[in-house]
């Protein structure tokens, strides 16, 4: 199948092309052959040597699109379908988001302190729509987008769980 | 005789203390809020106590609540940790009030500690330098133009209602002192509706380095030297550790008798901090006394060998500390990582959550204090401070790899933490240099390393991520329902594929 | 220069020398029997091979496959840990020939600490004391008598065939001697066909004592000081500690001079061990050279602050030891205990499995060397050494306390350990004074006080039992299959009930 | 209902008496009221403050006649039929084991290095019926009581798992 890694340019070929026995497999990456032993495997991850290196990974999320997991700690994720030209790989810091997106999520938990935008009203990117707080700390959630403020979907005082939609924004 | 201390904080710091009383034989009270019962301070204890709703007004600041459960459980004593109620004086002379053994220095000493003027006047009076400025507010342009030429340009004007930018101005010579002072003025009254402007030096590339002082009831003090904790992010130290590069043994003596002095100065007894910056040229100025043990203290702990939450416990028995300044000598390097639940990235916002399943760190020169286990949960309520991981080597570059070390060994899942930026910094020159400052992180860009770090984690890592697609796909893309949700050993299954 | 090693070995050990190298920069070869697809050590290291089957003789015995595996992966050195190869002189003249860099002492070295009769040669030679006794076999009854008055009695008279009691006879004066002459000279040729007979003076209430040593290529040599490892059972040591309660700083000295003496008398190089034993009237007699790195070299690590891997590979290196004797100090007290999979009550029996939980030890003076993580499993393969618990003290009271707090937190699930036989022998008389020797099980009665702890322990948590069966009849007797096997929070529902 | 602690001579009673609201209860033990709060609770096992103190149970396993749980890390059997006269507590190293038992169980996993008994053939307690090896070491199996030896079910350089039967003695 082909891959593209969330971040970087290139399409990636992968496959298994042989299997050797007692949990050793030949497999194709980028047109090389691979050695693969595997050690532990199961739905949530997998254990094994690839070329006696040994790797753990982490199954987090296997959509149609997206493959998401944890690669020895380092979270990768890779997009089975390599047109798609918007890719969020958060931990790179580069937030790249689409602004075809119309839901500003909450990216942590916390309780709404103040809100800081009104339905209808147009915002830029980067200005504040509410603040939030947990662990004693004021986080001020910011507009992914330029555009008008459709539907504000948090309340003062109310507490809000990671990835809630805090505001339509068009 | 202390025989049972009730410990009013939760997380690490309460696990820290019951170590030390089981090893000495005391009994623990631990006390929990309702998001804390099921974490390892309440299992740990001799006691727990329930104290009410998970926010900490309502719990672990709740004073009469604690009160009620010292009383409910007989404890003869209370160990406050850190934060929390550990430097409310009220709820210190509570303490004295109904006989309780407050671990800490008296409530009056603790009150002078609080009042940041009352306490820098008592420095003065002793000899201990502060930061250079006007000794209260100044009353006109005059006056602060007459205090910037005694200590020197540049200086701050600053409002003593000022904040976020407003109220303060840098300034390098007279002139620009007269003009700063109409708009600081001009400013504190827009903002805040009145203006009271002070003077301070200015003070560039500055470390942040703070000495362990110990004093007991009968008068004797010693500190067990310096720890620089340079390394922050919005004033908050990251990284610390023992000895600090810029203290040689010189310094080391002469400023640790000045932290004698400041402790005497405030009359404080039992374990506290203070706290100095350290000018770029060398200068050290006196800023405050943290009155309580400190999140640091473990180094400390690993370069003198001392135990410090025992030194508290005798003598807040009314012991006398049992060694003189001349029988302590560092021992080695060490260095502690504050493991935060945070995404550094979103501006080190809180990250909290569910941790199925997390890998503490362990080997030669490794200790680690965190309430993590697998199962528990980071709170939103409370810190950021999920462990503190402390390394030990006999040279500094031994204490550092070491810590590379740990921190890739340490796994913790479920949360963002502060665990990939530590590696980075680590890494660096500037770093292994010693060339520190309490603006590291800006100074040396080093959130462009870290995402540049990432990257090339990234690009190594995706053949094997490539190969694990290609597994889970020719395994898995057609029965993933018929196969149990086990991280069981799936060997003999794959032979026969 | 060493930069890739390849580690002959499995378990903790190979773990603990993956640590070192990991902080070193040196790359990392783990190998693995079939048994130990799973294991951490494959995990760890930068690389890893597939040796063999599980028996032994089939993976790390075989030199071959080892050989092999060191080719393949271009390691240029080996660490061999202890058991397996360590100590196979013909792996080492195997490494010799194949340019490969063992860690360890020459191949002629090492056939010379192995081989006693020689050995013991050397030590006479050198003025080292050993067990007094006839230098070789006696021909007759009256040359064994001979040399019984010039040792003095009591003396062993030994059969080099015998074993098992048999062949070995305690005789206290002429009389008894020229009987059991006759005797164990019968037994032995009964039993095995043969007799040849040994002298060897019998000492009672022994202690085993062995110091740590050290020397360079270049023929430098120092000693980092004693561990005492009386507490044994079948001659295999449970708990070691150092500094010894027997050893003053005079005898320190003395002995560690004569350690230095044996390590030229067999031109030792590296690490290795000189083990002693001491009667009890204080005299100390060479018993052998270990001539490897020791199970218990971590203790000396906490009193010395050193790195012995690291040491051990500068040596390899060809370097020179970077430190004098009077450098070093003993810094504290340290103590060890050796974490087993063994039933106690089974005659320490062998306790194996899968270990679905476990909760390591850790905090202030904690070191823990395992292999354990929840889900690995215990083999019935190789040998019951699951982890090595270490604690550190200013005193050795904080080191006995601090070990029982971390032997009371230490949870493994699945197998028998022999934890619980520590807490009881840590608690008795005899061990908090120091009142060692290699009998000390039997002497004090211990497997009997455990027995009457377990049985307290058992009284003091019925009521807890009988609670836990009262809510389980309450809540799970007929709804069994309904509930989920998880251990997530049922709180909420339970309230409801 | 009644109990029996292996081991331990007297009977004990246990009953959750009243539910107090938010995971209190109030439980009688041997006539005497406790009171309990669930910090954790499951099939498996439950963590409990027994008044106040902290206590973390795992239950093994549950027939009709037996309850064994691990109570703080001590394992203990609870007999729920208080008429049983033999009471295997394996801990205490005490095995009293029942006369009346056939089976001589291997307590441990190994190879059969050795067979010391043939059937037939009468034993005492205490007789050597095989060796076993385990990490190295070599472990005598003796009979549990004086008998005939009726089978042996093990062969010489097989393997043993922990429990299986070795022979069956009469």
């Amino acid at each position: 199948m082909e891959y593209r890694i969330a971040d970087i340019a290139d399409t990636f070929n992968a496959e298994v092309i042989q299997v050797l026995g007692n949990s050793e497999y030949l497999v194709k990456i980028n047109g090389k052959e691979r050695h693969l032993r595997i050690l532990v495997m199961s739905t949530r991850g997998i254990e094994f040597l690839l070329d006696q290196k040994y790797h753990s990974i982490k199954y987090l999320e296997n959509t149609t699109a997206n493959m998401k997991m944890i690669v020895d700690g380092v979270q990768i994720t890779l997009n089975k379908h390599h047109k798609l030209n918007q890719i969020v790989y958060k931990n790179t810091g580069e937030t790249g988001r689409g602004d075809t997106q119309v839901n500003l999520r909450s990216q942590i938990p916390g309780k709404v302190v103040s809100i800081n935008a009104e339905e209808g009203s147009k915002v830029k990117k980067g200005d504040v729509i509410c603040v939030l707080e947990s662990m004693k700390m004021q986080v001020s959630v910011k507009s992914h987008k330029d555009g008008v403020v459709r539907k504000i979907k948090i309340k003062k005082g109310g507490s809000v769980a990671k990835n809630d939609v805090i505001a339509e924004i068009e | 005789m202390i025989k049972k201390i009730l410990i009013a904080n939760r997380g690490e710091i309460a696990l820290r203390v019951i170590r030390t009383c089981q090893a000495l034989g005391i009994k623990t009270v631990a006390v929990y809020s309702d998001e804390d019962y099921n974490s390892l301070h309440v299992k740990k204890a001799t006691e727990a106590y329930h104290i009410g709703e998970a926010a900490p007004k309502k719990s672990y600041l709740n004073q009469q609540k604690i009160l009620d459960a010292i009383l409910a459980s007989g404890a003869d004593a209370i160990h406050p940790g850190y934060g929390f109620l550990s430097e409310n004086s009220d709820f210190a002379k509570l303490c004295e009030k109904n006989k309780i053994n407050f671990i800490g220095p008296s409530a009056a000493s603790m009150e002078l500690c609080g009042d940041k003027m009352r306490c820098k006047a008592a420095m003065l009076k002793a000899k201990v330098p502060t930061i250079p400025g006007s000794p209260d507010l100044v009353k006109d342009a005059d006056e602060a133009l007459d205090i910037a030429n005694k200590i020197g340009y540049p200086v701050l004007l600053k409002s003593v209602f000022g904040g976020g930018g407003r109220g303060i101005r840098l300034v390098n010579n007279d002139k620009e002192l007269r003009e700063a002072f109409e708009t600081v003025t001009g400013e504190s009254m827009a903002a805040f509706g009145k203006s009271a402007i002070l003077v301070e030096k200015f003070l560039e590339k500055i470390r942040h380095i703070e000495y362990q002082l110990v004093r007991d009831k009968h008068g004797n003090a010693v500190h067990t030297f310096e720890r620089e904790c340079s390394i922050q992010r919005r004033n908050q130290k990251l990284i610390e550790q023992t000895p600090s590069p810029a203290v040689d043994q010189k310094t080391r003596e002469r400023i640790g008798e000045l932290v004698i002095k400041a402790a005497e100065a405030v009359d404080y007894t039992n374990l506290g901090t203070a706290e100095f910056l350290r000018a770029d040229n060398g200068e050290f100025y006196f800023i405050e006394i943290n009155a309580r043990l400190q999140v640091e203290h473990p180094i400390t702990e690993l370069v003198t060998g001392l135990d410090l939450v025992k030194l508290q416990i005798d003598i807040a028995n009314g012991e006398q500390i049992p060694f003189k300044q001349k029988d302590l000598k560092m021992n080695g390097y060490a260095i502690e990582c504050r493991i935060n639940a945070e995404d550094t990235f979103l501006d080190f916002a809180p990250s909290t959550g569910h941790v199925p399943d997390v890998t503490i760190p362990s080997g030669p020169g490794v200790r680690c204090d965190t309430y993590l286990y697998p199962g528990c949960t980071v709170s939103p309520f409370y810190d950021s401070l999920m462990a503190k991981l402390c390394t030990w080597g006999q040279t500094f570059e031994e204490s550092r790899t070491r810590m590379l070390n740990a921190l890739d060994d340490f796994y913790i899942q479920g949360v963002e933490t502060s665990i990939p930026l530590y590696k980075t910094i680590l890494k660096t020159k500037e770093y292994k240099e010693g060339n520190l400052s309490t603006d590291f992180l800006a100074r040396f860009k080093v959130l462009d390393k870290l995402k540049s770090d990432i990257k090339k984690d990234t690009i190594e890592k995706q053949d094997v991520a490539l190969a694990a697609a290609a597994l889970y796909s020719t395994y898995y893309s057609s029965t993933i329902k018929a196969i149990p949700e086990s991280s069981m050993h799936w060997k003999s299954k794959l032979d026969r594929a």
